[in-house]
């Protein structure tokens, strides 16, 4: 198999970094709870993505386990967080922080 | 790339160490988990870091064939990770219980244990 | 968690879960895995069905207590080091048994290094449901 | 089921045959195992139901692929553009897909077909909570969704009686 | 007072009563037996390795000194025990009394016997111990524990430096044996290290025998019960210290601290106590104040070095003892058949208790100095030392006199008032003759007192002689004992010693006003000790409360405080900086990650909202998995992604219960910030200096090339994680697992309230 | 060889398991004491082992040092593990009446058996991640035993203590992981081999500091104790009393391994900072007994000062200090999980540990008072008894070695310890109970008194014997010292080769 | 050829991870993000798995990478549904154009 050429994977690195600034930026910004949640959630997907990429740039395949794992767990963090919303604010502990 | 991370392991400690010195002892376990976090990556980045070579043996070969990463930090540092993993959770639900009993997240009003001297104590 | 999506989801994704972990905690001597992210991945299987379905669902599902699980694992695992004393050999020295071995592999292997690593994996797996049913079980 | 597992054996078999599991042979076994089964298809009492099933699935799949990048479009369109031209809003769809899978496959899959996302599903399972991105025309877009990819769905999984 | 007594009956304890009589019945006996051998002053010497790896043996040396305190505290005990079993018939707690007084007696023997420095080391704190319990035997009372306590804290204050001395001598002598220390003649006096032994002994000798300063002690030790005090302050405990300065003044005296520290420090002590003696009322106190007189005329004694000190010592330490234990026994036959010791109240007694007031008598004129009893030929014997001294003697002499004439006024009021004169109070039940066990003491020590008087020599050849050959080298310094030596110096101040003496008793009423005025001015040491006691509580409390204020805050940044001194101090003392790295080597991706792990835990430590400060804390745990990733550690890595992923679900299932994070306003602490700030920067310099060393991989070479051949992975991680180094991975889970069980005891545990 | 090493940290484990999965019998307890007893033995053995070969090693799992791990004892270690198997046997016994069946249900049994593993292997491990693995296995099951009660006090002296003992384990682990960075190696005597080659010098005493701090929190001296006084005095007395025992020693333990073995290279700052340390540990600790009015809180404050003995020895660096150090340790072990044991008993029949609430018991318990009197005297240092010979020895070593004012410390702190000891004694005992009270041990059952008492008394004699029969200890303690001050047969035993 | 296509891929599936987490930045409210982070996320790493999968070629690898596609679109919609309707009954309005 022939490599692909650096340039290509670094342009790809940067792009997924790219998105990892802006979900972290959103992340920082809220303003919602959920839009935190959004945020995470989309930086572990983009996780993913990096595996992809470190898979092909060190050729091996070990990476892939990783983004495995993380596509079939990491949404749980999701769910997890998504429910403390709900119910936090459904017990009406604080809208008036967390939500604003 | 080490000095990055030194400097970096140095802020994350600097961030643990505020958020520790809280009075909001959740702020403590938040503190706690970037402290792991980074004693971990110092263990990692003691031990010399290699890039995209993971230190597994291909099939067929008997040892590496070439430079792989460091293996034996990387053993290290998964059990740091885990033991850290249950202390943290086990400190987590100490906090936990501790507001369901004491009815605060605020250190200085804990003072069941060590009871603030009455005046008479006083010399 | 009333949410009918999830909990279906669940149903598929909880048993995928444990499947993969036992995956992770076969292949992980040879290739990335092993007791501990084996024991963690199946753990996560269940805490998804603690999430979905409750605690006490998932109790039932699982049967056992979960801390019994952790100490038996734990059991298990020493009793993996222990064994080697039978060979006459140190605390923790892996005993292998090559089954139909033909000259270019050494074939099947069953060792006291699986049994150990299986002890692990039922440690991280009951101590971390444990945990969290626990945890779940106060709010 | 039975079906699917003969033509896994079948295809087993073929690749068997070439000695060999490559993607071409157990591809090609699968593809030649499901033309014998459809030629022996009365030696199975002739009910064609598997192979109508394996058609839908597979048109399943290839639409909702189109439907995912056709409209990926759409939203990736809104983003670039410096102004929302979109019209967003919560509409309610009424369910007629029964069964657990089938609730499932039908939320992901409009989920995961941008400008449409399921919220959430009524307790009774008759109404699906959507958030449409171009709700300019609720209606038109409740009956794409059923006629495209409710409909779908329930041909591929769910028995019409 | 007589609250011991209280408990009285007639008939005694049975055999425990009986047992301590016969114990020290038969030691005295065989001290007796063994009187000849020494009498030409030589010595007799038993050892048996205690603890041979330091020096330390358990070696007895008889000699005249040791045999002579022998003899009185076997012969004294004996009478003390006869007296007590009455004393405190039927006493609940006379077992723990009888086992307490034996134990102290066998120590108190070991204490004189003992030759090597660390055996009688133990024994002086074994009389510290035994006449701690002895003294807190009135436990009940305030005050009998807090008279204890004293006791113990001012001698075992001394015990401590005595044992530094001691440990000092040792190794500036080269052993711990006192005969061989002895036996060096001057080499101690001669050594840089004398000053320091000097002093660290004489602070345990002047405690223990209640010297000025350390004086004030004793007095309230009389809390315990008379045969007690008759036993500890006449021929005992108070006399260790004395003991101990005559042990090693063979190696110690003749310099010029020696002599003006014991001379000055023994007479002042004898006059201040005999003035303080004076002022009491209750006969016991006065007898207790009398005995520091005594104490301090032997310490003044003790600082000379001539013959005639040296027999005076040895008499005075004789007679004092016989007359003092049989006066406290006196006093407690009072006590025990009146209820009272208040010498005004006391009066009349000559009648209904003859045999008491005839012992009384007879003891009283030994003490005042009248011939032919031994007190005068003590007197005469002091006076005649107390001329030798070489330089000043007129001043000791008169001092002398003074507290001579003291204690002869002291006679009188404890020995002829209680009997003879006109009673003034009710006593609490009529008085009757004591019980004859009561009565074998005083009576037996009175003959002795007037048998020694009248023939001086048997005291002389028994015990005088050898105790001056031990202190001396020789029994020719020893001076003969007479009754009538001719008109001289001495026989005239004696004279002048009755005159005065009489002169005071007649005034002693008025004087004791006026004392009492005095020294209610002066600085009173007792109070003193409270004021101690106080002082170290208040400090004690200050200090705690300064460093274990109970504010965890506080714990922790002293904790992060002192990481700090322990890292910044010690790169700074020990000059440890890295060099400045290059920073520009440094890759845009790279930098990527560290920005991304920088901005989460900024989020963290800068938000009040716990949900953002969840999200940023998994960013980290992001950003390191992705340093996990691009540094070829997938299994790390994934494990890392798990936790995290754990971690969020925990907090969030716990935030479901818990509070917001900031009560009051957002969270702002720049003192915590700067201290945080500065162990980040230490921590990237170790990094830094750190991570300039090349890695060894010396370890990891080995586990590549054994992983497959011999352990059978390809996943090397694995493989160190279950075989290499499967121990370490044994005890992490056991880790997890027992953290799985704490926590989930944590939660389960109801409170059992067993706090209030 | 390597099973007479591997068997004392093995047995507890394995009782752990056994005791949890019975735990919801009465089966629990027994198995507890039982293999307690089995480890007394197995400590025994390894003890004639290491008396008869000096120093004994094995490899686990077969790999040579410095590859895998390496349990190794020598004569320190192996009195350790001794002492460490005579506390637990005694504490298990006394659970036996302390412990009730709601917190055998929660496990109580494997959190203790784990705890004493957890220390076994620290005394026994001769590689420094491994050490670290041990210590987070006592941290984790103390921090179990701690709360276990769920009392309000308890959990509030469960925050402190392990909010505070987490620090130093993260401490600990990073120094572990600079320590792997200069040298490439983690087993102790190879480590000890390679540091004096790594050219900054300098940065190996940071190192250093930072491990005398990682230690010092566990062994609490002074300024890290806090943790101690604020939960020590909370949880149930069996466990306080191993607490008091066993945890600090290890802190101290440790603290003697390293800084006799590894990092011995600039002994006039390390050491100079450990006798500072020293002398106000002793200080303050017994300062802060004396302001003390609760029976559990005045011992606490002492475990403080004792330990600064113990620091006194090592900073000193001679064979005599070493020594002292060695027996002081193997004789606090035994007093104070003594005391402690007293106290629960104390508190049983007169209902409290706050001295102004009790008394008495010296007129109706004069069994209980001789109990306590002997170690209680003993930690004031009253010859003869156990703890004189220790501080004998210390003071010994301060004036031989000149440190005049070290030595004037440690007799002045002995002299307020009198004074904290008697106050127990004078109000515990000899007051008269405020309410007026008798409180007698015939207020227990025959089987309480059996449980709590055999242990007690056994203990007690422990303190009179080795109080009246020093010899046998100090030469060993000499001998010990002579090991740890020259390594040399230490890092044979484990590297196979004269260093 | 295969390397091509491959390249191909991931730059289109980096393109669209970048432009996931745009959305995520510019959307108005957090429902509308969702749909960016949700499907155009997803879909970028599943164009960048399919990346993997075409340069190597070897069926373990194929197999895992369409496994990863697999779980996203399977946990992705869940996770979504949970923050979407979490939003909801938090009571978030859905944002709507100013008509005027
Ligand atoms: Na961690
Ligand atoms: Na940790």
């Amino acid at each position: 198999m022939t490599e692909l050429p650096e340039t290509i994977l670094m342009i790809g690195v940067a792009l997924v970094l790219g998105a990892v600034a802006m979900a972290l930026l959103r992340l920082t910004l809220g303003p919602t709870v959920p839009d935190r949640v959004v945020a995470l959630d989309k930086m572990t997907v983009s996780i993913v993505a990096f595996c992809g990429l470190a898979t092909i740039w060190s050729g091996d395949a070990a990476f892939l386990d990783v983004a495995l794992v993380l596509a079939l767990v990491g949404f749980l963090a999701t769910v997890a967080l998504a429910r403390f919303t709900e119910r936090a604010v459904s017990r009406d502990a604080e809208r008036e922080e967390d939500t604003q | 790339m080490e000095p990055l991370l030194a400097i970096t392991i140095g802020i994350l400690v600097a961030a643990a160490v505020y958020l520790m010195l809280a009075r909001n002892v959740l702020r403590f376990i938040f503190g706690l988990v970037l402290i792991s976090n980074a004693a971990n990556l110092t263990i990692f980045v003691a031990g010399g870091l290699t890039a995209g070579a993971p230190p597994l043996i291909p099939a067929g070969a008997e040892a590496p064939v070439d430079l792989v990463a460091n293996a034996l930090p990387q053993a290290l540092v998964l059990t740091a990770i885990v033991i850290g993993f249950g202390l943290f959770a086990f400190a987590l639900v100490l906090m936990f219980r501790a507001y369901t009993t004491l009815g605060t997240l605020y250190s200085d009003d804990m003072r069941v244990a060590e009871p603030r001297p009455e005046p008479k104590d006083a010399p | 968690m009333n949410s009918i999506i999830l909990r279906v989801g669940t149903q598929y994704l909880s048993g995928m879960l444990l499947l993969f972990s036992l995956y992770m905690l076969i292949r992980g001597h040879n290739e990335p895995g092993g007791g501990f992210i084996g024991g963690l991945i199946g753990s996560t299987g269940f805490v998804l069905y603690a999430i979905a379905c409750g605690t006490d669902e998932a109790r039932r599902a699982l049967r056992v207590m979960p801390q019994n699980i952790a100490m038996a694992g734990l059991g298990i695992a020493l009793l993996a080091g222990i064994a080697a004393a039978a060979f006459g050999d140190a605390l923790f020295t892996g005993q292998w048994l090559f089954i139909n071995p033909t000259e270019d592999s050494k074939g099947i292997p069953l060792s006291t290094v699986l049994v150990f690593d299986i002890g692990v994996y039922l440690v991280v797996f009951g101590s971390i449901i444990a945990l969290v049913f626990a945890m779940e079980e106060e709010i | 089921m039975n079906m699917a597992l003969s033509n896994l054996l079948l295809a087993a078999a073929w690749a068997i045959f070439f000695g060999a599991f490559t993607w071409l042979s157990v591809i090609s076994g699968l593809v030649i195992g499901f033309g014998v089964l459809w030629l022996l298809q009365p030696l199975h009492g002739g009910n064609a139901r598997y192979f109508r099933r394996v058609v839908y699935w597979l048109k399943l799949i290839v639409l909702f692929l189109w439907e995912l990048l056709v409209s990926s479009a759409q939203v990736l369109w809104d983003i670039v553009t410096p102004d929302h031209r979109s019209n967003p809003a919560i509409i309610d769809m009424p369910l007629d897909v029964k069964t657990d899978a089938g609730i499932l496959l039908v939320t992901n899959l409009i989920s995961l077909t941008p400008g449409t996302l399921s919220v959430d599903v009524s307790p009774d399972r008759k109404t699906l909570q959507l958030h449409v991105m171009f709700a300019d025309d609720p209606d038109a877009v409740i009956r794409d969704l059923k006629g495209g990819m409710e409909r779908w769905v329930i041909d591929a999984v769910e028995d019409v009686a | 007072m007589g609250n011991d007594a209280a408990h009285a009956s007639a008939r005694g304890n049975g055999i425990i009563g009986v047992v301590p009589v016969i114990i020290a019945l038969s030691l005295f006996a065989w001290f007796l037996s063994l009187t000849p051998q020494l009498s030409d002053g030589g010595t007799v010497r038993w050892v048996w390795q205690w603890v041979p790896s330091l020096g330390i043996s358990m070696s007895f040396l008889l000699d005249g000194l040791s045999l002579t305190f022998a003899l009185l505290i076997t012969g004294i005990g004996t009478c003390v025990f006869l007296y007590s079993n009455t004393y405190l018939a039927g006493h609940p707690q006379f077992n723990r009394f009888a086992l307490f007084l034996t134990a102290f007696m066998l120590a108190m023997l070991g204490l004189v016997l003992a030759d090597n420095m660390i055996g009688l080391f133990v024994f002086w704190e074994l009389t510290t111990i035994t006449s701690y319990l002895l003294i807190g035997f009135g436990h009940t009372t305030e005050n009998g524990r807090r008279s204890a306590l004293q006791a113990l804290f001012v001698t075992g204050a001394g015990a401590l430096a005595l044992l530094a001395g001691f440990i000092l001598m040792g190794f500036s002598m080269g052993t711990f044996e006192l005969s061989e220390i002895l036996a060096q003649g001057d080499a101690l006096t001669k050594h840089a290290m004398y000053l320091p032994i000097l002093i660290l002994v004489l602070a345990g000798s002047f405690t223990k025998s209640a010297q000025f300063p350390f004086h004030f002690w004793l007095p309230n030790a009389m809390a315990a019960p008379t045969p007690v005090s008759a036993f500890l302050h006449s021929a005992t405990m108070v006399k260790a210290g004395v003991y101990l300065m005559a042990r090693l003044h063979p190696a110690m005296s003749g310099t010029d601290v020696w002599f003006w520290t014991l001379t000055v420090a023994g007479a002042f002590t004898a006059v201040f106590a005999s003035i303080l003696a004076l002022r009491q009322t209750d006969l016991k106190q006065a007898l207790a104040y009398t005995t520091l007189m005594a104490l301090g005329t032997l310490t003044l004694f003790l600082g000379q070095s001539s013959g005639y000190a040296m027999t005076a010592f040895a008499t005075f330490l004789v007679v004092h003892s016989l007359y003092k234990a049989a006066l406290f026994l006196v006093v407690g036959c009072i006590d025990y058949s009146t209820g009272t010791r208040d010498a005004d109240t006391l009066g009349q007694l000559g009648r209904v208790m003859p045999v008491t007031a005839l012992a009384a008598g007879l003891v009283a004129l030994s003490m005042a100095g009248f011939p032919p009893f031994l007190g005068f030929i003590g007197k005469e014997l002091k006076y005649a030392g107390i001329l030798a001294i070489g330089s000043e003697p007129l001043l000791f002499a008169s001092a002398l006199l003074l507290a001579n004439a003291l204690m002869f006024a002291i006679a009188g009021i404890v020995a002829l008032r209680p009997f003879w004169l006109t009673q003034e109070g009710e006593y609490a039940r009529a008085p009757k003759e004591a019980p004859w066990p009561m009565l074998v003491g005083p009576v037996l020590l009175a003959v002795l007192g007037t048998l020694f008087g009248v023939n001086p020599d048997l005291l002389q050849t028994t015990l005088i002689d050898p105790t001056v050959a031990s202190l001396l080298g020789s029994i020719e310094d020893a001076k003969e004992l007479k009754l009538w030596a001719g008109v001289n110096m001495p026989l005239i101040l004696s004279i002048a010693t009755v005159a005065l003496g009489t002169v005071l008793y007649i005034l002693h009423r008025g004087l004791r006003a006026r004392l009492i005025a005095i020294t209610t001015a002066a600085p009173n040491f007792d109070r003193g000790w409270d004021a101690f006691l106080n002082g170290l509580k208040g400090f004690a409390a200050w200090q705690t409360r300064v460093i274990q204020p109970g504010v965890l805050r506080i714990y922790i940044f002293a904790t992060f405080a002192t990481v700090l001194v322990a890292i910044a101090g010690t790169m700074a003392l020990r000059n440890a900086w890295p060099a400045m790295p290059d920073l520009l080597a440094v890759e845009w991706q790279e930098l990527g990650l560290a920005l991304l792990i920088i901005a989460g835990a900024v989020l963290t430590v800068i938000t009040s909202s716990r949900i953002t400060a969840m999200a940023a804390l998994g960013v980290v745990g992001i950003g390191v998995a992705l340093i996990f990733i691009v540094y070829s550690a997938p299994d790390v890595a994934i494990t890392q992604l798990l936790v995290e992923t754990l971690v969020v679900v925990l907090v969030a299932v716990a935030m479901l219960r818990l509070p917001l994070l900031d009560r009051e306003g957002r969270d702002h602490r720049p003192l915590d910030a700067v201290l945080a700030g500065a162990i980040g920067l230490s921590v990237t310099a170790v990094l830094l200096a750190v991570i300039e060393t090349p890695i060894d991989r010396r370890l990891t070479d080995y586990f590549e090339v054994t992983s497959w051949p011999e352990a059978f992975g390809r996943n090397i991680v694995n493989v160190i994680l279950v075989d290499f180094r499967a121990l370490d991975t044994f005890g992490e889970i056991a880790v997890v697992v027992i953290a799985a069980l704490s926590a989930y005891a944590l939660l389960r545990m109801t409170d059992l309230g067993r706090d209030k | 060889m390597s099973w007479t090493l591997a068997t004392p940290l093995v047995l507890p484990f394995l009782v752990a398991v056994l005791a949890f999965l019975t735990r919801s019998g009465p089966a629990g307890r027994w198995v507890s004491v039982a293999g307690n007893a089995l480890l007394l033995v197995a400590s025994i053995v390894l003890m004639t082992r290491v008396l008869d070969h000096g120093v004994v090693a094995a490899q686990m799992g077969g790999w040579g040092a410095p590859f895998g791990i390496t349990l190794v004892a020598d004569y320190l270690s192996a009195v350790m593990v001794v002492i460490t198997a005579i506390t637990s046997l005694a504490v298990s016994v006394y659970a036996l009446t302390d412990v009730g069946g709601r917190k055998e249900h929660l496990g109580y049994h494997a959190l203790f058996n784990v705890l004493i593993g957890g220390v076994v292997g620290a005394f026994l491990t001769g590689d420094l991640f491994n050490l670290y693995v041990w210590f987070e296995v006592m941290l984790i099951s103390s921090f179990g035993l701690l709360v276990m009660g769920g009392t309000r006090a308890q959990i509030d002296g469960g925050v402190k203590y392990v909010t505070l003992n987490l620090i130093s384990t993260i401490l600990f682990l990073s120094g572990i992981g600079l320590i792997y960075g200069m040298t490439g190696t983690l087993n102790m005597a190879d480590i000890a081999r390679t540091l004096p080659q790594v050219e900054n010098q300098g940065l190996v005493s940071v190192i250093a500091m930072m491990f005398m701090v990682a230690f010092g929190v566990k062994a609490a001296v002074f300024p890290l104790f806090f943790w101690l006084p604020a939960a020590y005095h909370t949880p149930a007395f069996s466990v306080s009393a191993v607490f008091a025992g066993l945890l600090t020693k290890v802190g101290v333990y440790a603290l003697i391994r390293m800084f006799t073995l590894v990092f011995d290279g600039d002994v006039a700052f390390t050491h100079t900072v450990l006798l500072w340390v020293a002398a106000l540990t002793m200080v303050t600790g017994v300062l802060g007994a004396a302001a003390q009015s609760d029976m559990r809180k005045i011992l606490s404050f002492h475990i403080v000062s004792q330990i600064g003995y113990m620091i006194m020895g090592l900073a000193l660096m001679t064979p005599l200090a070493i020594a002292g150090a060695v027996f002081y340790l193997v004789h606090h072990i035994v007093v104070k999980a003594n005391l402690f044991l007293i106290a629960g008993v104390a508190e049983r029949i007169t209902g409290s540990t706050e001295l102004s609430r009790i008394g008495g018991m010296y007129k109706s318990a004069p069994l209980l008072a001789v109990l306590f009197f002997v170690p209680a005297f003993s930690l004031a240092g009253f010859p003869p008894l156990s703890g004189f010979w220790a501080k004998y020895v210390l003071v010994a070593a301060a004036i031989e070695d000149s440190g005049w004012i070290i030595a004037a410390v440690a007799l002045l702190v002995g002299l307020l310890t009198i004074f904290s000891m008697t106050k127990i004694w004078a109000e515990a005992f000899w007051k008269s109970h405020p309410e007026g009270t008798n409180p007698a041990l015939s207020l227990m059952t025959q089987s309480e008194r059996r449980h709590l008492l055999t242990p007690i008394a056994a203990l007690a004699t422990m303190t009179l014997v080795i109080g009246f029969y020093p010899e046998p200890f100090v030469t060993f303690a000499k001998d010990a010292a002579a090991q740890l001050l020259d390594p040399s047969a230490y890092m044979q035993a484990v590297l196979g080769v004269p260093s | 050829m295969s390397v091509l296509i491959a390249a191909a891929l991931i730059i289109l599936g980096s393109l669209l991870t970048l432009a996931a987490g745009v959305g995520i930045l510019r959307l108005p409210d957090v429902f509308t993000r969702m749909h960016a982070a949700t499907k155009v996320g997803t879909l970028g790493s599943g164009l960048i798995m399919a990346g993997v999968a075409v340069q190597f070629g070897e069926p373990a690898i194929v197999l895992r990478c369409v496994l990863i596609v697999f779980f996203l679109l399977l946990t992705a919609p869940i996770g979504a549904h949970m923050i979407g309707r979490a939003a909801l009954r938090i009571g978030i309005e859905p944002w709507t154009p100013k008509k005027d």
